[in-house]
C-alpha cells in the first residue's frame, strides 16, 4: 500500500511535543464546560475508539478482513446483562469476564476458520456476526431476552462507596480504558508480536519462512480484538442500562471498518481521528436528517480518494525502535 | 578449482528419502533422494521445471510431500510447519524476492530475530528488563546482519525502495539473522549482474568458512555452480539423473545430454 | 410429497433472485476484486424506478405494449438508467481508487451504498411502495395439488434465460474471453491489447441493468418495496457468490440457486426463526473444508 | 491542519451546549422523541405531524396558563438504542423543555426512560406496547397507548368465539412489539388451551425486511390453521395475506394492531385485504369522541389525509394531557406533574378517549375492537 512520505502536517506535530499536554488538558476540561448531551457524545465517540482500537489489531495490525467485529461487541455486552441481571454479579468485575467471554468466543469460532484468505475470510466473519445477532434475537434458552433484550442493568462501582452513574463519570471511565488500550497497543507495535503481526500482513508466506508462527499470532490479533471489544460492550451495556439486538447489527461492522481505514491502517491516532469521525459526524449533521447520510457517503468515498492511507498513517522509520536503549540512532547516511 | 570438499568424512546433516510430490495429476517430484553435508556447498541443477523449487518448497515446508521423509541431523521433519523447520535452523531464500515491502530494511532482518526471541504477550505489554534486554540484542545481531551484505546505509529506507541487487542481499541477510545451520537459496543470483554474481559467491564462500553453516542452493548460472560448489545434483523432470563433484558432473554423459547438451548451441 | 415439491419450486424462486443479482456482482468482483456493496441498491433503485414506470406510463404502455410490453418497457427504462448510474458510480466513486488497494476500495464502495439508498429515499420517501396490483397477472395454476403461479414461473424462465445468455457471452464468445482474461490478470490481459476501459464499460453497464431487471422483478412479485430492500439483496448475492468461487461466474449462478434452496430448507424443516443462521453455517462449513468455493478452483500457493 | 478542525467543531460543541438562561422561556415547550430517521421514519413523521396538529389546536384556543403558547421541540432518535439515550440526553438537558413525549419502539424508550427518570421529567411513550416499561416502578413515565397483554386477552375473549376456531395458528415478526403480542396472547389463550377447548398449531417468526414467505407459509397451510394471527407490521403482513391466498390458504387471517392500515391494503391488493380482521385501539377514523372529529379535520386541512396508523393520535393525546397537566397545577415541576397525571387525571376527554393512569403509568381502560376490510378497502369495526 502506497506510503508516501509523512505530509509536512504530521511532521510538524509530531515534532511539536507541547501538542500533547494541551490535547489532554482539553479532554480533561472539555465535560466540565459541556451540557450533559454533549459528555454522553464524547463518550460514544469513546466507545467507538475502543471499537475502532479492537478492529485495529485484527484490519489494521494483521490485514485479517474483519466485517463481523460486532459479533464480538455483542457478546460482551450481552455477557455482562444476562450475568448482573440473572446473578447480580457487579459489573466493574463483568469488565475483564465480558472481555474474557468475547476472547473465548473467538479462539473457539476463529480457530477452525483462520486459515481462510481475504474474501472468503470476509464472508465467514460476516456469517459470523449474523449468526450471533440472530441467535440474540431469537432468544435461546429464554437468556436473551430475544428482541425486547436485557435491561435493568447496575451501574458499576465498589459497592456504594464509589458509583459510575453520572455522564461525567462515564466520560473518564470510558476514555480511561481507552487511554490504557491505546498505551497497550502502542507498546505491541514496537514488539516482537507487532511486528510479527506485520510481517504477516506484508506477506504471510514469507512471515512464515522467516520463523513466525502465522496461524497462532492471526489468532491471536482476533482473539485479543475481541476482548477489547466486548469489554467496549460492557462498558456500552452499562451505560446504556440494557442491551438489544438493535445496536449489533452489520452496520456497525462496517462502522467499525470505516474508523480503521478512514482513520489510518495500524495507526493508533489514525483510529482515534476514524473514530471522530464516524460518531461526530452523524451527531453534528443530525439536524438535516435525511441528507446527512448522504453527506457521510460522499465524505467516505473522498477521503478514500485523497487519503487512501488513512488520515493520519502509521510513520514508518527507525522510530519504531527509538525507545530501545543503547546506540543513537541517527543514521549516517 | 574449489579446494578438495571435506565431503565425504562430514556428517549428512540434510537427507530427503524418495520423496514424492504431485499437483493434481503432475507428478512434479517423484522418489527424489538428495543428501547435503555438513559445511559445504551443495548445488541443485537442472532444466527449468525439473522440480527443483518443489523439493526446496518439501524441505522447508510449504509443501506436503504425498510420500517419502525429509530428515535434518537426523529428525524428521516431513510435512512441518515453516515456522517451525526455520526453528530447527533451516532457513530460506525465494526465487521471486518476497520481502515486507511497506516495512523498512532493519524490521524486514529482524523477522529473523522472531523465532530466537520469546517475549510474550505479557512481556511486550509491560516491557520487562528481559523484554527490553532481548529487544536490544535482536536489533544488534539484525544491525550486524545488514552490515554484513552491506546495506547499513539503507536500514531505515524501505524494503520496496532499494535497488534489486540489495533486495536479493536483504532477503539472505533475513535468512542468516535467525542463526541458521542450513542456508537454502533459491536462485539467489538470478537478475544479478556479472559482478554482483562474483560478490555473491565471494560472500557466500567466506560464509562457509567463518561461519558453521551449510548452504543449499538451486542455480542456473554454471560459472557460479561450478566455481563455489563442493557438490552439485542434477534433476529433471522430477527426477534425480546425475550427482557428484562439479567436475564429475561437468563431463557426465546423461548431464550434458539432458541439460548441457542444450546449453552447447547457447552462447554462455 | 406434492409439498415437497412445491417447497423446492418455492426455493428455486428465491434462488434465481440470488443468482441473478450474485450474477451482476460477480461481474463486478470477479474483474476488480471489487466488493460492490452498491450493487444491492442498483438493484433497489432499478425496482423504484420500474414502479415509477408502471404508475405514471401505465396507462400509455399498455395501450401501446399490451400488458406484458408494458412490463417489458418499465424493465427496459430501469435496465438503461440503472446501467448509466452505474457508469456514474464507477468514474466516481471506484475508478480513482484502484490503485490504492482492495480494502479502501471497500470503503468506497460502502459510501456510494449509503449515498445511493438515501438518496432513493430522500427521492421516493421513507414509506413502503407498492407495484400497481391491476398491471401484475395473477393467475393461479394447480398441478395435482401444487400451487404455484404463473409469475413464479414466468420469473424462473426469464431467470434461467437470463443466466443463459450471460453464460453464453461469458463463456462462448470473444469479448467474453477477453473479459475473463481481464478477470485473471489485468495487466496481462491490457497487454494483449485487451482494452480494460471498454470491459470495465461492459461489466459496469450489464451488472447493473441486470441488478435493474431483477429489482424490477422483485418488484412485480412480491409488489412491495423499501428503501432498505437492496442492502440485504446484496448481501446474499455476496453470500452466493462466494458459495460458487470467486471470479466464476457459473458459479455464482449456482451458488445463488444453492442459497435459495438452503433458505427453503431451513425454513421448511428448521424454523423459519433460525433460517439464516442456518445458511450462514452451512457457508461456513463449505469455507472450511474448500477454501476457495464450491466451483473455485483450488490454486495452489505459488511460491 | 486536521486536528485543527477537530478542535475547531470541539470548541463550537463546547458553547453550544451553554445552557440559555436569557429570557425567561414565554411559551410552554414539550418534547418530542421519535424515529424522524431510520427504518420507522415513516411514523416519525406522523406523530410529528400529529403532535404539531395538537399544539396547534390549543394554541388557537388560547394556550395555556392564561395565554401562553404551546410550542414543540422535535428530536429525531432514528428508532436505535444508543441514539435513543443521546436524544433523551438532549431533551434533559434543554431546562425549557417541561416534558418529553418519548418514544415509538419499546427496546429504544426503555434507555430513554432511563434517563428521563433520572434526571426527574415526565416522560410519555406513544409507541410502546412491551409490558416491562410500566413494572420499573418509575415515578415520572406514563403511557397513552395501550399493553400488549390487554391485546392479548381481547383477541383470547373475541376471536376463537366469531369464528368458533379450534386450531389457533400465531406467528410474529420477531420485533420486541410483534413477539411481545405474541407471548402475551398464547399466555392469554394458556387457560382455554388447558381445557382443551382451543390448541396452538403453530407458533413461529418470520424475519422482518423479507419478502418470500412461501416456505413459512406452505408450512403454516399444513398445519390446517382454523384462524390465523399475525403480531407484525402492516408491510409483512400484506405479504403475508397476498402470498398465503396465492397458495391456497383459506383461514380468516388477523392481524395485530400494525398489521392493518390503509398502506396494507393498498399493497395486498383489495382482493387479498378484503375479509382480514385485526385487534386494534379505535382507529382515527372510528373514534366518535368530538376532539378526535377536530383533530381529523385539522390534520387533514394540512396534511390532505389522516394518519394511518393509531400510534401518532397516542402522541397527540400525550402532548394535550401534558399540556392540561401544566393548565391545571399551574406548575411545570416534574413531581408536581407526575402527581397530577397519575392520581387526579381520570377520564379527562382525550382525542383517543377518556384519558386516565393507572398507579404504574399504563392507560387505563384502552378499548379494544375486532376491524375488518370491507369489500370497498375500508377497515370498520366488525360486528
Amino acid at each position: 500500500m502506497e506510503n508516501k512520505a509523512p505530509s509536512r502536517f504530521t511532521t510538524i506535530f509530531r515534532s511539536g511535543r507541547h501538542s500533547l499536554p494541551v490535547i489532554l488538558g482539553i479532554f480533561i476540561l472539555y465535560p466540565f464546560f459541556a451540557g450533559d448531551y454533549y459528555i454522553d457524545i464524547a463518550f460514544f465517540f469513546g466507545i467507538y475508539a475502543l471499537l475502532g482500537l479492537s478492529l485495529n489489531l485484527v484490519l489494521g495490525e494483521v490485514g485479517l478482513f474483519d466485517l463481523g467485529h460486532a459479533g464480538f461487541y455483542a457478546i460482551g455486552a450481552y455477557t455482562t446483562a444476562i450475568l448482573n441481571t440473572q446473578f447480580g454479579i457487579p459489573v466493574l468485575l463483568l469488565l475483564p469476564v465480558s472481555a474474557l467471554a468475547a476472547a473465548l468466543f473467538a479462539f473457539i469460532v476463529c480457530s477452525p476458520i483462520i486459515h481462510l484468505r481475504g474474501d472468503y475470510l470476509c464472508i465467514v466473519t460476516i456469517g459470523m456476526g449474523e449468526i450471533i445477532r440472530l441467535a440474540l434475537i431469537n432468544n435461546p434458552f429464554d437468556l436473551t431476552g430475544g428482541p425486547n433484550g436485557v435491561f435493568g442493568i447496575d451501574f458499576p462501582g465498589f459497592g456504594t462507596l464509589f458509583v459510575i452513574d453520572s455522564s461525567i463519570k462515564f466520560y473518564f471511565f470510558i476514555w480511561l480504558v481507552v487511554g490504557l488500550t491505546a498505551a497497550g497497543l502502542l507498546r505491541l507495535q514496537k514488539s516482537r508480536i507487532g511486528r510479527a503481526w506485520n510481517y504477516i500482513r506484508e506477506d504471510e508466506t514469507a512471515a512464515g519462512a522467516a520463523g513466525i508462527n502465522v496461524r497462532s499470532h492471526k489468532l491471536l490479533s482476533f482473539v485479543l480484538g475481541a476482548a477489547i471489544a466486548g469489554a467496549a460492550g460492557n462498558i456500552y451495556a452499562v451505560k446504556l442500562m440494557g442491551v438489544s439486538p438493535e445496536s449489533f447489527t452489520f452496520w456497525e461492522s462496517c462502522l467499525m471498518f470505516c474508523i480503521v481505514l478512514i482513520g489510518g491502517m495500524g495507526s493508533v491516532p489514525g483510529v482515534l481521528i476514524g473514530a471522530a469521525f464516524v460518531s461526530l459526524f452523524p451527531e453534528i449533521f443530525r439536524p438535516f436528517a435525511m441528507y446527512r447520510m448522504l453527506v457521510f457517503g460522499t465524505v467516505m468515498i473522498l477521503m478514500m480518494m485523497f487519503r487512501p492511507g488513512g488520515a493520519w498513517p502509521r510513520k514508518r522509520g527507525e522510530s519504531a525502535f527509538s525507545p530501545l536503549p543503547g546506540k543513537a540512532r541517527q543514521s549516517d547516511a | 578449482m574449489p579446494e578438495p570438499s571435506p565431503q565425504k568424512d562430514a556428517p549428512v546433516i540434510l537427507e530427503t528419502r524418495a520423496i514424492t510430490k504431485i499437483f493434481g495429476g503432475l507428478t512434479a517430484v517423484s522418489n527424489f533422494d538428495l543428501s547435503v553435508h555438513a559445511g559445504e556447498i551443495s548445488s541443485l541443477i537442472g532444466p527449468n521445471g525439473a522440480g527443483k523449487t518443489t523439493v526446496f518448497n518439501a524441505v522447508t515446508g510449504i509443501y506436503r510431500p504425498e510420500e517419502g521423509r525429509i530428515l535434518f541431523n537426523g529428525a524428521d521433519i516431513t510435512g512441518n510447519a515453516p515456522h517451525r523447520i526455520v526453528a530447527r535452523g533451516i532457513a530460506r531464500t525465494f526465487q521471486n524476492i518476497r520481502l515486507f515491502a511497506a516495512m523498512t530494511c532493519l524490521e524486514n532482518v529482524m523477522a529473523g530475530r522472531h523465532c530466537r526471541t520469546s517475549a510474550g504477550l505479557w512481556a511486550s505489554l509491560f516491557q520487562t528488563a528481559g523484554q527490553k534486554k532481548e529487544e536490544a540484542r535482536a536489533v544488534e545481531i539484525a544491525e550486524e546482519r545488514i552490515r554484513q551484505v552491506g546495506l547499513w546505509k539503507a536500514r531505515n529506507d524501505l524494503a520496496k525502495n532499494i535497488a534489486y541487487g540489495s533486495r536479493r542481499m536483504l532477503e539472505i541477510a533475513r535468512a542468516l539473522a535467525t542463526d541458521p545451520t542450513l542456508l537454502v537459496l533459491d536462485e539467489p543470483s538470478s537478475g544479478l549482474n556479472p559482478r554482483e554474481t562474483e560478490d555473491l559467491m565471494d560472500f557466500l564462500k567466506d560464509l562457509i568458512h567463518r561461519e558453521k553453516v551449510t548452504i543449499l542452493l538451486i542455480e542456473h548460472d554454471m560459472n557460479m555452480v561450478m566455481g563455489i560448489s563442493d557438490w552439485v545434483t542434477v534433476m529433471d523432470g522430477g527426477q534425480k539423473i546425475a550427482e557428484g563433484t562439479p567436475t564429475e558432473i561437468y563431463s557426465n554423459p546423461r548431464v550434458i545430454e539432458a541439460y548441457l547438451g542444450a546449453a552447447d548451441d547457447e552462447e554462455n | 410429497m406434492e409439498v415437497f415439491i412445491e417447497q423446492i419450486i418455492n426455493g428455486l424462486t428465491i434462488g434465481s433472485f440470488y443468482a441473478l443479482i450474485a450474477l451482476g456482482y460477480s461481474m463486478v468482483y470477479g474483474i476488480l476484486k471489487l466488493i460492490n456493496f452498491a450493487h444491492g441498491d442498483f438493484f433497489t433503485l432499478g425496482s423504484y424506478l420500474g414502479y415509477t414506470v408502471l404508475v405514471f406510463g401505465s396507462a400509455f404502455l399498455t395501450s401501446h405494449f399490451g400488458l406484458w410490453g408494458g412490463i417489458m418497457a418499465a424493465a427496459a427504462v430501469a435496465a438503461i438508467s440503472v446501467a448509466l448510474v452505474g457508469i456514474m458510480v464507477e468514474r466516481l466513486a471506484y475508478r480513482p481508487i484502484y490503485p490504492t488497494g482492495r480494502l479502501p476500495a471497500v470503503v468506497s464502495a460502502l459510501g456510494a451504498s449509503i449515498f445511493l439508498q438515501n438518496a432513493i429515499m430522500v427521492v421516493w420517501g421513507p414509506r413502503y411502495q407498492a407495484y400497481p396490483a391491476a398491471l401484475i397477472p395473477n393467475i393461479h395454476l394447480h398441478w395435482g395439488g401444487i400451487h404455484v403461479t404463473l409469475l413464479q414461473l414466468v420469473i424462473l424462465i426469464l431467470s434461467l434465460v437470463l443466466m443463459g445468455v450471460l453464460y453464453y457471452v461469458i463463456q462462448k464468445t470473444l469479448f467474453g474471453a477477453a473479459i475473463r482474461a481481464t478477470a485473471l490478470d489485468k495487466d496481462t490481459a491490457a497487454l494483449m491489447g485487451i482494452n480494460f476501459n471498454k470491459v470495465i464499460f461492459f461489466i459496469f453497464t450489464l451488472g447493473p441493468a441486470l441488478g435493474a431487471i431483477t429489482g424490477v422483478m422483485v418488484g412485480m412479485y412480491y409488489r412491495q418495496i423499501s428503501f432498505t430492500m437492496g442492502w440485504n439483496y446484496g448481501l446474499k448475492a455476496f453470500t452466493a457468490t462466494i458459495l460458487g468461487g470467486i471470479g466464476n461466474l457459473p458459479g455464482a449462478m449456482f451458488g445463488g440457486l444453492i442459497l435459495g434452496l438452503l433458505e427453503m430448507f431451513g425454513g421448511a424443516y428448521i424454523s423459519a426463526a433460525w433460517k439464516d443462521v442456518f445458511v450462514f453455517l452451512i457457508l461456513i462449513l463449505v469455507l472450511i473444508f474448500r477454501p476457495t468455493g464450491l466451483f473455485g478452483e483450488k490454486t495452489a500457493e505459488k511460491v | 491542519m486536521k486536528i485543527l478542525k477537530l478542535f475547531a467543531c470541539v470548541s463550537v460543541l463546547v458553547c453550544m451546549g451553554m445552557p440559555f438562561t436569557a429570557v425567561a422561556a414565554e411559551p410552554v415547550v414539550i418534547g418530542l422523541q421519535g424515529p424522524i430517521t431510520g427504518p420507522w421514519a415513516y411514523e416519525g413523521e406522523m406523530a410529528k405531524r400529529s403532535c404539531e396538529i395538537a399544539a396547534q389546536l390549543i394554541n388557537q384556543k388560547g394556550g395555556i396558563l392564561g395565554g401562553r403558547m404551546v410550542e414543540l421541540r422535535v428530536v429525531d432518535d432514528a428508532g436505535e438504542p444508543k441514539t435513543g439515550a443521546l436524544a433523551a440526553q438532549k431533551l434533559v438537558g434543554q431546562k425549557d423543555v417541561v416534558a418529553a413525549i418519548s418514544t415509538y419502539g419499546s427496546s429504544i424508550c426503555e434507555p430513554a426512560s432511563n434517563i428521563y427518570e433520572k434526571f426527574k421529567k415526565v416522560n410519555i411513550g406513544y409507541g410502546v406496547t412491551a409490558v416491562r416499561l410500566t413494572q420499573r416502578g418509575f415515578k415520572y413515565f406514563f403511557r397513552t397507548c395501550g399493553r400488549d397483554d390487554s391485546q392479548g386477552a381481547f383477541f383470547a375473549k373475541a376471536v376463537p368465539a366469531k369464528f368458533n376456531a379450534k386450531r389457533i395458528a400465531i406467528m410474529h415478526d420477531n420485533t420486541a412489539f410483534g413477539k411481545g403480542l405474541a407471548e402475551d396472547t398464547k399466555r392469554a389463550l394458556q387457560a382455554m388451551i388447558d381445557t382443551g377447548k382451543v390448541s396452538i398449531v403453530y407458533y413461529d417468526a418470520i424475519t422482518p425486511g423479507e419478502k418470500d414467505f412461501h416456505v413459512t407459509l406452505t408450512k403454516l397451510r399444513e398445519t390446517k390453521p382454523d384462524v390465523w394471527y399475525f403480531t407484525g407490521y402492516y408491510a409483512e403482513a400484506a405479504l403475508l395475506v397476498s402470498q398465503a391466498r396465492g397458495i391456497g390458504i383459506t383461514c380468516p387471517f388477523v392481524g395485530g394492531n400494525a398489521a392493518i392500515n390503509d398502506e396494507f391494503v393498498k399493497i395486498a391488493g383489495l382482493e387479498n385485504a378484503r375479509g382480514c380482521f385485526m385487534t386494534n385501539e379505535p382507529l382515527p377514523a372510528d373514534l366518535p369522541y368530538p376532539e378526535a372529529r377536530e383533530f381529523l379535520n385539522a390534520y387533514k386541512a394540512k396534511f390532505g389525509e389522516i394518519p394511518s396508523s393509531p400510534w401518532p393520535i397516542y402522541a397527540a393525546d400525550a402532548l394535550n394531557i401534558i399540556a392540561h397537566a401544566v393548565d391545571k397545577t399551574g406548575s411545570t415541576n416534574a413531581d408536581v406533574l407526575a402527581g397530577y397525571l397519575r392520581d387526579t387525571v381520570d377520564g379527562v376527554a382525550g382525542i383517543t378517549g377518556p384519558i386516565g393512569f393507572t398507579a404504574q403509568g399504563d392507560r387505563e381502560g384502552v378499548p379494544f375492537y375486532l376491524y375488518v376490510v370491507d369489500d370497498k378497502g375500508k377497515i370498520v369495526v366488525s360486528k
